[in-house]
């Protein structure tokens, strides 16, 4: 068995209309690993995501997790690991009360009720919406659609926690909440975004993709001030280690 | 209906050859959509029992798939999803009618049969056609089409916009019940107590939505009337495809051709 | 329950269209009264909705197998009938077009079949009915339980006498009925209950979307006794005029329907027939090989066979050179 | 008449379920101002924009535009002078291409066809998708899509832009070059945003709003250094003005 949790070998995806959006990925995340995925839109980033949980399977290549290969056969035992948030958070919250939504998870995995509600309501305290359980998830604001459908993912204790673009849309100190709450989680992590400010302040290490092929892997310190990658990429060197105009001393957080 | 992520890809495809550029693409959508239709009609009016009379009319979407460099492939899967509802209903006439209708050598096919794949015939030439007709003209001038039959407005316009959204809400839909998927630990489909909710939230959303596209239309100056632009005018071409065409399937109808080809071949008279 | 094209004829595919544009050209002129301009993007966002909400597989309790919703007495819950049987078409179109489910020819026998019973003979007068004494649950679920049964053993009735009337199926009506009715039944049952649970959850959360169509304020008197004076004219009309064209002037005419097998053709055309024949002893490359003292039919059968055969070989072998042609002049430019 | 292009009075606006989204908020746009407006998830900057339009109507108050006041009666004469762009371009582009889609609001406007070809392809070229003209507007990328819903109002030729979260979405070259392209436009702007640095490049003034009152309304490099005043209305001091952690000098763009 492979000490990785994730391994993905040389994977291609096209989707069925031909379209390329994936070639000859290959990566790992070890143990205690948090690794952002940053790239252009429609770079492929979602894509990648889908894949690891077998939601969509690679034309070519294969990825494990936790050990296992992914296929259908092993999807249960896999989906029981990763936790996703999708980008859009309406497309995560569908039951009536905040509440009921946090705990359809534990309640699929046949927990008893009173090891629900423990779940729940500590899921709910982490992301700060315990408040919320009873209203239902549609009348939540922006912000705290995202909180719900990251505690709903938070409830069902996955070992690994893969976040999609889940800054987007938040107001500054709701971010910066989410920020330092996603700090404080010891599984490791994947994180597709185009905030990399954020990923400067959770990740130690960044892939970055272009047209759907790995442009570089390595310390997120280091790609993020390579102007000349970051430009290559569509992107661009983030505010916070931007020269400062006045001294214009490189400073890193 | 088939998987949704299947109809979704079925969708785009369909949509992306109505967008590419060909001799057929290039004729007046009105045209397409008659020719269409007479061919549908043509074909679905042959006698129950008529096989080889039918088999010049498949030079119809032979050529058009040639021409408008269509992928065969796809279509083709298309039918064999439709062609078990049609079977289902097809495959009691052999059962039933057991008459005696052809015989070659050692084989005697029955009534039944011959109009067993009489009607798997007609059911591929209809469903390639129908296909062919969006793969070439698309959604957008079909919509033209109907407008200059006079079609009223309102029901072009809700059209355009329940295509519009269909791939909108589809996506919308897989992202849902992949969501529920995840959390779900290998449940097959939707359980009953979550019917309600899950729908329900899609079908606020969906509602919601519309709201903002109708005010988003405002905003533009929409008054009830939708305005698509020019409409091309049908020119020689046009009405030489349609001509030929029709002539073609009146005369497949009137004559026996295949019969009449194999006659000579074999000199049997009649 | 998708009526195909391969299993109509044009008479029954035709009446049954021009009932429909009767009807929708009838809603469209009633929903013009009071144009609610909001109403066109709903319906819009609405039929696409149905149309992906048809995709949803809802596991049925205690089975294991699965169903999904038609669509049309939610539409005309939430649409009114006049709106919710436009969408319904639309819907259809677009099934028809890019699914070829449900074929263009036999679209108008669609619409009839799943739009017209539910929104305007269930929803009106079993839905509303029950409804108007006033918002229970229990209520709420009987009556879209009846009405979505009813509305689709209309439905899969109306199949029924479409496919028997054009009388490509060998299926005596008794049978025909058990089969499609009992299936019918139990996905009436999926059907009522998702519909009962859609409402009960939009009821209990945001009931202003469904206040004006379905209970508080119902959307007028619904003329159903004009739109089925319209239909049974129509159809009484296009039905017996085409038919009666059809049979008074069976030459003219001959294509529709009253053929039985290709030989009578053979013989209709005989003066072609003598010239063509001349022409065969010259250019048949089997001449040996007729089965001249064999039965007409087997004969006939062979030779539709190898008719039938080379006629396919020729078709194909147009499209092949075709393409070898158009690419060639591709290389050429 | 006034030489306002907006001004609004004191209006207070309640959601038809009893939620009030705002209370007694003033404000005048001059004819060559452009304003930004903040606030936390929920703040009510949303439901403001849609006042503007007449798209909700306030319960007290009054607004005027170009001299006009929104009325039912007056509402074509004022959103022909006002292009909105919503926070969400789905709910933006509904037709089959995005020519027809930008050209739907002049052919809305009788213009005849060559007009109207030339104010789509101006429009397509200002944003920089021209070649994007006959593709379907669901198979863009979040990036394309945002231009193209721009592209759309623009083609409106109005005399004011206003845009609800513009960058939303955008990878970080993208929302660069709408921001550069938003500064080219000399039309007066309001733009709804959490975007603090985009709203430093674009507006001069700024509104910001707290449970649906304006809590300051003034210079953007005023109020946004501001960390008090920040911080109590759920924002934070953008990257781009926080203190430099070298030299700890204030510096503005
Ligand atoms: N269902 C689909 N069918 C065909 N192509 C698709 C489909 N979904 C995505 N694509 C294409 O695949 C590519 C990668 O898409 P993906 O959603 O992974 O991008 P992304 O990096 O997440 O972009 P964004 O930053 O906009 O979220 C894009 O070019 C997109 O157009
Ligand atoms: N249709 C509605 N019915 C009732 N309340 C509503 C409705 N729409 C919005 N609200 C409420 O009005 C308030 C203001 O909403 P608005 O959309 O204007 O916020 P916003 O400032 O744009 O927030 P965001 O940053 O999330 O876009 C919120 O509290 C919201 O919950
Ligand atoms: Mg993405
Ligand atoms: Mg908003």
């Amino acid at each position: 068995m492979s000490h990785y949790q994730i391994e993905a070998n040389n994977i291609t995806f096209i989707y069925p209309d031909g379209h390329q959006a994936l070639k000859d990925i290959s990566f790992t995340l070890s143990q205690r690993e948090s690794i952002g995925i940053i790239g252009a839109n429609g770079a492929g980033k979602s894509t990648l995501l889908l894949l690891l949980l077998g939601i969509l399977f690679p034309n070519e290549g294969t990825i494990s997790v936790g050990g296992l290969p992914v296929t259908k056969k092993t999807l249960p035992h896999i989906r029981e690991k990763i936790g996703l948030a999708f980008q859009n958070p309406d497309d995560q919250l569908f039951m009536t009360t905040v509440y009921d939504d946090v705990a359809f998870g534990p309640r699929n995995y046949k927990l008893n009720e009173d090891e629900v509600e423990k779940r729940v309501v500590q899921a709910l305290e982490i992301v700060g919406i315990l408040h919320l359980k009873t209203r239902a998830p549609y009348k939540l604001s922006g912000g705290e659609k995202r909180a719900a459908a990251i505690a709903s993912v938070l409830s069902m204790h996955p070992d690994i926690l893969i976040l999609d673009e889940p800054t987007n849309a938040l107001d500054p100190k709701s971010r910066r909440r989410l920020i330092n709450l996603l700090s404080t989680f010891n599984h490791p992590k994947i994180i597709a975004t185009h905030d990399l400010d954020m990923l400067f302040n959770l990740c130690e290490r960044t892939i970055i993709l272009k047209d759907g092929q790995i442009m570089a892997d390595g310390l997120t310190t280091d790609l993020l001030a390579d102007e000349t990658l970051m430009t290559l990429c569509n992107l661009e060197v983030p505010l916070s280690i931007q020269n400062c105009s006045t001294c214009t001393y490189k400073h890193m957080l | 209906m088939v998987n949704i992520a299947e109809a979704l890809d079925n969708i785009r495809l369909l949509d992306a050859l109505g967008e590419e550029k060909s001799t057929v693409h290039a004729l007046h959508p009105l045209a397409k959509l008659f020719v269409t239709l007479v061919f549908l009609i043509i074909v679905i009016s042959f006698s129950k029992h008529e096989i080889s009379a039918l088999l010049p009319m498949v030079l119809f979407p032979t050529i058009i798939i040639t021409l408008a460099d269509l992928p065969v492939l796809p279509l083709m899967k298309r039918v064999l999803i439709v062609l078990p509802l049609v079977i289902g209903i097809g495959i009691f006439n052999p059962l039933l009618d057991h008459r005696p209708m052809v015989s070659l050598g050692a084989i005697t096919l029955s009534y039944g049969w011959i109009s067993f794949i009489s009607i798997m015939i007609k059911c591929l030439l209809t469903v390639i056609t129908s296909l062919i007709l969006i793969a070439t003209t698309g959604m957008t001038n079909i919509a033209l089409a109907l407008r200059k039959l006079k079609v009223p407005k309102i029901f072009v316009l809700q059209l355009l916009l329940t295509y519009r959204y269909i791939t909108v809400l589809m996506e919308e839909v897989i992202l849902t019940t992949t969501a529920y998927a995840l959390r779900s630990s290998g449940i097959k489909g939707i359980h009953f107590k979550h019917w309600g909710s899950l729908l329900g939230q899609l079908l606020i959303r969906t509602i919601d939505r519309a709201q903002r596209v109708y005010t988003s239309m405002c905003c533009r100056g929409f008054d009830g009337n939708y305005n698509t632009g020019t409409m091309p005018t049908l020119v020689a071409k046009d009405y030489i495809f349609m001509l030929f065409w029709t002539l073609f399937f009146i005369i497949t109808r009137s004559f026996n051709l295949p019969m009449l080809l194999g006659t000579i071949l074999t000199g049997v008279y009649p | 329950m998708h009526m195909a094209d391969a299993l109509i004829t044009p008479i029954v595919g035709g009446t049954m269209w021009i009932s429909t544009a009767g009807i929708a050209t009838y809603s469209i002129k009633k929903l013009r009264l009071n144009l609610d301009e909001k109403k066109v993007p709903l319906m819009g966002v609405m039929g696409a909705f149905v149309f992906a909400a048809q995709m949803i597989n809802f596991t049925i309790p205690g089975t294991g197998s699965s169903g999904h919703i038609g669509g049309g007495l939610l539409l005309a819950i939430i649409l009114g009938p006049y709106a919710g049987f436009l969408t319904m078409a639309s819907i259809l179109t677009i099934q028809a077009l890019f699914f070829a489910d449900g074929g263009l020819l036999s679209l108008g026998c669609n619409i009839i079949n799943l739009g017209f019973y539910t929104c305007f003979i269930t929803y009106p007068y079993i839905y509303k009915r029950i409804l108007n004494k006033g918002y229970t649950r229990l209520r709420l679920f009987t009556a879209a339980m009846i009405a979505s049964i009813i509305g689709l053993q209309l439905g899969s009735f109306s199949v029924v006498i479409e496919t028997l009337l054009s009388g490509k199926t060998e299926l005596p009506f008794s049978s025909f009925l058990l089969l499609m009715q009992p299936i019918h039944l139990a996905i009436g049952i999926i059907e009522g209950l998702v519909v009962a649970s859609v409402v009960d959850f939009i009821w209990n959360t945001k009931s202003e979307i469904i206040e004006n169509t379905a209970i508080n304020k119902p959307i007028g008197v619904i003329g159903f006794k004009k739109i089925l004076i319209i239909l049974i004219i129509i159809t009484a009309l296009t039905g017996g005029i085409l038919s009666r064209f059809a049979s008074s002037n069976p030459d003219g005419l001959e294509w529709s329907m009253f053929k039985v097998s290709g030989q009578e053709e053979l013989e209709a055309n005989g003066p072609l027939y003598e010239t063509l024949s001349t022409l065969q002893t010259k250019t048949a490359f089997l001449p040996d090989y007729a089965f001249k003292n064999t039965e007409v039919d087997k004969s006939t059968s062979f030779a539709g066979l190898v008719g039938g055969f080379l006629t396919l070989l020729l078709v194909l072998s147009m499209g092949f050179i075709l393409k070898r042609f158009k690419k060639r002049k591709k290389v050429n430019c």
